[in-house]
């Protein structure tokens, strides 16, 4: 491939370019700003009262919407309960400021406070639930919340509100901005950018990881529930932010201005504008909120009416929301398959592998499996597995359809349990670690059907996790570097089954595994792909002394380039040897026998 | 009965099945066999409705069915078994085995139907209360068969009959398929048990990447030319 | 893979669409022109009422009684000469958008007076904007909180919930009972109305056996009745939003065999709304405030204006008056609350807040004419249009004719 | 003695209605996996036709026969809204665009009940009268919804059990593939199971009326309360909403004279809470299968 000449030449440029933003990002979060910037000040500046307010007030609902969309978008989860966080902090701010006097700038850090708590008490169903289970327990905390409010009267003031006066509201700075009006604005953009920040970092990769497929999440490494709890503090944090500036826009609070029709609105205005997107929640609020409010006042009846009907036309003919929608015409029009994308023998520095080679030249089992049983349902999908893999070396796993290769990937990996035997990683006792844990210490898998993710760059998909430190390289960090670029352009949706699964093996690749467990890596690829890839696998092994496990139905492949096979059905091994040892009998067994037990793949 | 030409099929860009001709007469059993991932189940998937085929015709009764959802098809009865033994799980034996009135013509031949098949597998009348998910993977194939038998389809696709279940029933459910054959119903089969399945069928057919390379008789396939026709000439 | 040429195109075009979307909303927006005023322009009178939501039942009756007076008045040749045109603003109950909605009055509507919020919460929000804004106002709102030097410029037709309260205790004591129970709603007049209730009681050194609450539009509240008849009470004290509560909460209290007096607030007397859920029958021994107009002792009459009123709205909204009935009373306030505001803004000879303020606290004595409650008693002291005189205490149960109650304090 | 009395007869009868509300969330769920928030607005809808249509004094057969055309009424309604809910899922990938659209529509519903009717509570006369128990009298028409609660799970019992129609609807969600496979016309289905929840609702607004304190705003704790049962009881669990219903119901009038009456919806969030951490799969639910 081009980029592998190159590779070796500028191999000095070991890290990576830093991008704050991704591109796509880069156009909304501008867009997003131009138009938040320009229905913010243009009113103001002009004198016009009103709509200052209408905008302002919209921009902080725009917050709260947009930390809303990095919990829904980024990191899946649902909440109906943002209205209540938002109450929370804007009530602990007119408290403190209002009952105790405090300042109102530190009132206002109280009120953030006060969101991060009641955020944190939120989501910690979200570690137990999740869907429409987390959606109701949300939603039944924001109609609680207003009414312990009033319960708790005598500390609260909650049935007539407090009023705060807050100093230097109403003296312009500038451009008929007060303080308030300049912080509004400037936490409404910071809010925008914060979102398309976090949209292009490792974290909210991490989050639409852990979204999108837990297990993949935990062999990367990465915690699923950090993640939910990571991106319920943030979203608490924003909606926090959001709620204490609405003690200084508006200075007076009660409860009545947090009603569950809230949060409702911001949950709307994400999934209508279109969620993951920087600027869907701003045509989300502008369309449900700042249209049927404050443009259409003059139809007062039909107020609700328009807000419902809104929300309802925009999810029958704009599915992903108004902005996801347009989004996804856009990529239609554009994008054009590009392959291949992905080769993964360019990546590969020979002669950084080859330096390698001396240190790990013992051949030492990093990986042992003795007498492993599981069972599903009654029947036995691992019956007393043993299987041996050293350093260096390639063992393949074949089998018949059913007859446990998958469930002893996945009991290798840390996602079954196994009932007995014992797992062994670098002749450590490892049964019972967690598969987090077994990532973070080296052991790297793919899947049967590619986990890479669709609406992520190819680099993105590559650059998920943190390379391991410790460990030497596999992949050349020149090579990468120069792949950036072009990887970053392509998102993953245009790629071909075969390209995927290659990506998904780059990635592991890069977290510089000693032990690599390939689940038919082959299947989609094209012959000289499959060719390609076995050359592959064969220098990383020799060497990098990586210990690969290769699950392949491609039997051609398998004894092509496995240094040692093992023939399994029904949980136990059948034959095991070297590819000249093993005759066609063995080979037979495979193709022919097709008795299985009962697996969950 | 059932007829195939040219028929291209497959998930997103990549075609999975290229360019496959088929015929199945009425009582006749076609075995299909190939090394994974070469397009059996997606084969079976399309003639059953549940992907449109990107190019070719499939003519079922007479008729292009190439646009007729899975349901339909099923109703006219053209019937496809799931792999992996799926029943309702938590429906009884019997309630699984009433599903089938919704593709049985002949309403007032059900009662008889049930009884037949339950001669068939006596295990399953034995558990007729109980909820699906309480058998074991191999009732649950036998269920999934007899509530097929019970539509009485003139065309029953099968995948992978044999997967997930105790070696041991994997011949009763092929001497199921032979006597379901005998009674005119044409009859495709995708099974990896090949040896096993070898005796029971009319006619098999290898598939290999989408394409067919061999068919024939059964005793044309022994384990040799098998073993090359899975592997590609040249090994 | 999109190409940078596209992505600049898209990028100047949406830029282009966002600028072309700014100047629209601006232009649009754009305040207009401060006018001044003349004859010939009309008086425009900002309505903030909860025309959704669960309060848009009461929002939905004042509005009707406010459309009533504006006919009335501009029939009459208007507020100096200019006829009244009303903007409405929906509220739904909520502050935030009470405030939006008195911005958008004030600012872009320019309006000259404004009638509205009726909720207590409502109104401490939008106070300091109308007040800044030197605008008057008129809510129907009752907490005791809102005293002249919160809301400057802000009036109310409610009578005061700690007023009724007052009254509500003081004739428990007259009938010398020692032993009272509260039941209140979640609503914000319930729950004030309860902290008034318990000072009250405490003042009069009555004995309080328990205090139960309902949530408003409860359907069943015998639970509640049960536990406060554990303490064995003499009397029932009952702060409600909603007649049709009182209507079952009475309803409870004879399936409980629970034969004691109760004595409501204003929410109680909704004689017809109680009715339709407990019946006539069961009534007997309730007795709650209202406004003086619509109380009758046995042997003075029913005043005349009293009865006009009620027969001109009825010839006003012949469909909406059925909605209206139970509430007749509230109307009459509302109606002379926008009359107030005709002859405030005729005496100080301008909209601006301070001055109508100013005047109507000199002069609310010498403004009975024409009002149906003719005890005008705003003052420095007090924002409530209507004070303790204006209030008595009915029989919801036996209504001698339609919206008028036979006293129980003659 | 009063208490047990109260706790009973009004708790299991108020908590009828939640059972009833989570019954027929339960069938368009085993249907389609939707959770319907609009089903509080059809019960409003329900109680606001008997308000409309009927008579001051109707008699029996007035009131029965009034009842059947109003629950069929709002079963065709429901099956409009199901249309409407079940169309973006025909070709998004958005498999949560239901939670927008049925509370959509319960927004819609309940701003044209206000345009139309106008904000007035829906006050329907109690035709029954009321019995003695446990020294307090109680309306008949809590037994009667209690009744209706218990009929309601017979008569989907019977329907998922002897008829086909029922069958499939209920076993669509457990493999939607098999049932195509199977000859099963899965929209069709879907449809006809937000009819039958629309009937049950229906009913229970008409003939609950009278106890339910219904207005155009009452809709969402309809909605609220009857997942809280159907939670409670197994997402899906007939059985289980029909006993979760009531205890849920014995649980706020318990909670009344213990607490007070002010944290009695706070009190029901908090068994949900509670359930939905101990044990997400319900009381009466059975733990899923884990997937790897």
């Amino acid at each position: 491939m081009t980029v592998a000449g190159d590779a070796a030449v500028t191999s000095r440029h070991a890290s990576s370019r830093r991008r704050w933003l991704r591109r796509d990002t880069r156009l909304e979060l501008l867009i997003g700003t131009i138009v938040v910037g320009a229905t913010t000040i243009l009113p103001l500046a002009t004198g016009s009262i009103y709509w200052g307010q209408v905008f302002l007030l919209a921009n902080i609902y725009l917050i709260a919407a947009v930390s809303l969309n990095i919990l829904r978008g980024e990191a899946g989860q649902i909440s109906f309960g943002q209205g209540a966080i938002f109450g929370a902090s804007a009530y602990a701010t007119a408290m403190a400021a209002g009952l105790y006097g405090v300042h109102i700038g530190l009132a206002m850090a109280i009120g953030v406070l006060a969101a991060l708590v009641f955020g944190a008490l939120l989501s910690l169903p979200a570690l137990r639930v999740q869907g429409y289970y987390l959606a109701f327990v949300t939603v039944a905390a924001a109609v609680v919340f207003p009414e312990l409010l009033r319960a708790f009267d005598e500390h609260t003031q909650a049935i007539t509100g407090i009023s705060v006066f807050v100093p230097g509201v109403g003296s312009t700075l500038f451009l008929g901005m007060d303080w308030v009006a300049v912080a509004i604005l400037g936490f409404a953009i910071a809010a925008l950018a914060a979102h398309a920040l976090i949209r292009s970092s490792r974290l909210g990769r991490q989050m639409r990881v852990a979204a999108a497929s837990p297990e993949a999440a935990l062999s990367l490494g990465i915690s699923p529930g950090y993640m939910r709890v990571a991106a319920f503090g943030i979203s608490s944090l924003g909606t926090g932010v959001a709620g204490a500036l609405y003690v200084p826009l508006f200075g007076f609070v009660s409860p009545g201005a947090f009603p569950i029709a809230l949060s409702i609105l911001f949950y709307f205005a994400v999934v209508v504008g279109g969620e993951s997107t920087i600027v869907g929640p701003i045509a989300g609020v502008y369309l449900l909120h700042v249209l049927p409010n404050n443009v259409l006042t003059e139809f007062v009846e039909y107020r609700l009416l328009t807000y419902g009907l809104i929300a309802l036309a925009i999810m029958l003919f704009f599915p992903t929301g108004l902005i996801g929608t347009v989004r996804e015409w856009l990529n239609r029009l554009f994008e054009r398959p590009v392959d291949p994308m992905v080769s993964i023998a360019p990546l590969v520095d020979e002669r950084q592998l080859a330096a390698l080679s001396k240190e790990e030249s013992a051949e030492r089992p990093v990986l042992r499996v003795r007498d492993a049983t599981k069972s599903f349902g009654g029947v036995h999908a691992l019956d007393g597995m043993s299987l041996d893999v050293r350093s260096g070396e390639i063992h393949g796993l074949v089998g018949p359809n059913g007859s446990g290769k998958t469930t002893l990937l996945n009991a290798l990996s840390g996602f079954v349990r196994l009932e007995s035997g014992e797992v062994a990683i670098d002749g450590v006792r490892a049964t019972r670690w967690s598969a987090r844990r077994r990532a973070r210490d080296g052991l790297g898998r793919t899947f049967q059907t590619p986990r890479v993710f669709e609406d992520m760059s190819v680099w993105e998909n590559v650059y998920v996790t943190r390379v391991a430190t410790g460990r030497a390289a596999s992949l050349s960090p020149a090579a990468l570097h120069n792949a950036q670029a072009r990887w970053e352009s392509v998102r993953v949706a245009t790629l071909s089954f075969g390209q995927r699964r290659l990506l998904e093996i780059v990635r592991v690749l890069r977290s510089s595994p000693r032990i690599l467990l390939l689940d038919e890596p082959a299947a989609g690829l094209a012959p000289e792909e499959r060719s390609r890839l076995g050359n592959v696998l064969r220098l990383l092994s020799r060497r990098a002394g990586i210990g690969v496990v290769l699950v392949e139905h491609d039997l051609r492949l398998v004894w092509n380039v496995a240094d040692r096979i093992t023939v399994m059905d029904e949980g136990r091994v059948l034959y095991s040897g070297t590819p000249a040892e093993l005759g066609n009998e063995a080979l037979e067994a495979v193709l022919m026998l097709g008795r299985r037990d009962a697996e969950s793949d | 009965m059932l007829s195939l030409t040219d028929v291209h099929s497959g998930y997103g860009r990549a075609s999975a099945v290229r360019g496959v001709d088929l015929d199945v007469a009425p009582g006749e059993l076609v075995l299909i066999v190939g090394p994974n991932g070469t397009g059996k189940t997606t084969l079976l998937r399309t003639i059953a409705g549940f992907l449109k085929p990107s190019q070719g015709s499939i003519i079922f009764d007479g008729r292009s069915i190439v646009r007729a959802s899975p349901e339909a098809l099923a109703r006219r009865g053209l019937r496809l078994i799931l792999a992996g033994h799926r029943v309702f799980p938590e429906l009884s034996v019997s309630d699984n085995l009433a599903l089938a009135k919704l593709s049985l013509a002949d309403r007032p031949s059900y009662a008889k139907r049930v009884e037949t098949v339950l001669e068939m597998f006596p295990i399953l009348s034995e558990r007729l209360r109980q909820p699906a998910r309480d058998l074991s993977g191999g009732q649950q194939q036998y269920l999934a068969l007899a509530q097929a038998f019970v539509s009485n389809p003139r065309v029953l696709l099968c995948d992978e009959p044999s997967l997930g279940i105790a070696s041991g029933l994997v011949r009763s459910i092929l001497e199921f398929l032979r006597e379901l054959a005998s009674r005119g119903v044409a009859i495709v089969v995708v099974e990896q048990a090949v040896e096993a399945a070898l005796e029971f069928a009319d006619r098999v057919v290898v598939l290999r990447q989408g394409v067919i390379v061999a068919e024939g008789p059964p005793a044309e396939f022994d384990r040799d030319r098998l073993r090359d026709l899975f592997l590609g000439a040249g090994r | 893979m999109i190409s940078s040429r596209v992505l600049r195109r898209t990028t100047s075009a949406l830029t282009a669409l966002a600028a072309v979307l700014v100047v629209a909303a601006t232009a649009g927006a754009s305040p207009q022109k401060p006018s001044n005023a003349t004859a010939a322009q009309p008086f425009k009178l900002g309505l903030l009422l909860p025309l959704t939501g669960p309060l848009a039942l009461p929002g939905s009756r004042i509005r009707t009684a406010v459309q009533y007076a504006v006919s009335e008045i501009n029939r009459k040749g208007g507020v100096r000469g200019r006829r009244i045109t009303l903007v409405t603003v929906d509220d739904a109950a909520d502050p935030t958008q009470d405030v939006q909605g008195v911005t958008k009055l004030i600012n872009q509507d320019r309006v000259d007076f404004i009638f509205g919020p009726i909720t207590s919460d409502g109104m401490l929000a939008v106070v300091p904007f109308e007040t800044r804004a030197k605008k008057a106002a008129i809510g129907v709102v009752g907490s005791p909180r809102l005293t002249p030097s919160v809301m400057r410029y802000g009036f109310s037709v409610l009578l005061n919930a700690g007023e009724q309260a007052r009254k509500m205790v003081a004739y428990a004591a007259r009938r010398r009972w020692t032993r009272v129970a509260i039941l209140h709603d979640s609503g914000e007049q319930g729950k004030s109305a309860n902290v008034v209730l318990r000072q009250q009681l405490s003042n009069r050194r009555m004995t309080i056996t328990g205090d139960q609450e309902y949530n408003v539009g409860a359907t069943d509240m015998t639970a509640q009745l049960l536990s406060l008849k554990g303490g064995n009470p003499q009397a029932l004290l009952l702060f409600p939003t909603s007649g049709t509560d009182v209507g079952r909460v009475l309803l409870g209290m004879q399936q409980l065999d629970m034969d004691i007096p109760v004595v409501g607030g204003y929410g109680a007397h909704f004689g017809a709304d109680v009715a339709r859920v407990a019946g006539r029958p069961a009534m007997t021994r309730l007795v709650a405030t209202t406004y003086a107009a619509f109380g009758k002792c046995p042997k003075g009459g029913v005043p005349n204006l009293t009865k006009s009123f009620v027969n001109g709205i009825r010839r006003f909204n012949p469909d909406g008056f059925g909605t209206l009935v139970p509430a007749l009373d509230l109307a009459a306030a509302v109606r002379d609350g926008i009359w107030v505001m005709k002859y405030a803004v005729e005496g100080a000879r301008s909209t601006s807040g301070d001055k109508v303020a100013a005047w109507l606290e000199r002069n609310s004595g010498k403004l009975g004419r024409g009002l149906v409650n003719p005890k005008v008693t705003a003052n420095r002291n007090s924002h409530f249009l209507f004070g303790p005189s204006s209030m008595v205490l009915v029989r919801p149960g036996s209504e001698v004719s339609p919206g008028v109650y036979a006293r129980a304090d003659c | 003695m009063e208490e047990l009395g109260i706790t009973l007869v009004r708790g299991i009868g108020e908590g009828s209605v939640y059972a009833l509300v989570a019954m027929s969330m339960n069938v368009i769920f085993n249907a389609s996996g939707i959770l319907n928030l609009a089903q509080g607005e059809f019960v409003v809808l329900g109680g606001l036709f008997a308000l409309l249509f009927l008579p001051t004094a109707p008699g029996t057969a007035v009131w029965i026969g009034l009842g059947i055309a109003v629950t069929l009424a709002v079963g065709a309604m429901m099956a409009v809204e199901g249309y409407v809910v079940l169309l973006p899922l025909r070709s998004s990938v958005e498999q949560h665009s239901w939670l927008v659209t049925t509370l959509a529509a319960a927004v819609i519903i309940q701003s044209l009940i206000l345009i139309f009717q106008g904000p007035d509570p829906i006050v329907v006369d109690n035709p029954f009268g009321t019995f003695d128990f446990l020294g307090v009298s109680h309306p008949i028409l809590y037994p009667v919804l209690t009744g209706l609660a218990i009929l309601t799970f017979v008569g989907l019992r019977w329907f998922q059990t002897h008829t086909l129609l029922g069958l499939t609807m209920n076993a669509l969600r457990q493999d939607l593939e098999a049932a195509r496979a199977a000859g099963a016309s899965v929209r069709r289905l879907q449809l006809s199971s937000f009819a039958i929840a629309g009937l049950i609702v229906g009913a229970t607004g008409f003939f609950g009326a009278p106890l339910l304190g219904l207005s155009q705003s009452a809709g969402i704790s309809f909605a609220l309360n009857g997942f809280v049962a159907a939670v409670i009881g197994g997402l899906g669990n007939q059985l289980g909403a029909l006993i979760a219903g009531p205890a849920v119901g014995m649980l706020s009038v318990l909670s009344i004279f213990t607490v007070g009456g002010e944290f009695k919806q706070a009190v029901a969030f908090a068994l949900l809470i509670g359930v939905l951490l101990l044990r997400p799969e319900g009381v009466f639910g059975r733990p899923a299968a884990r997937r790897v």
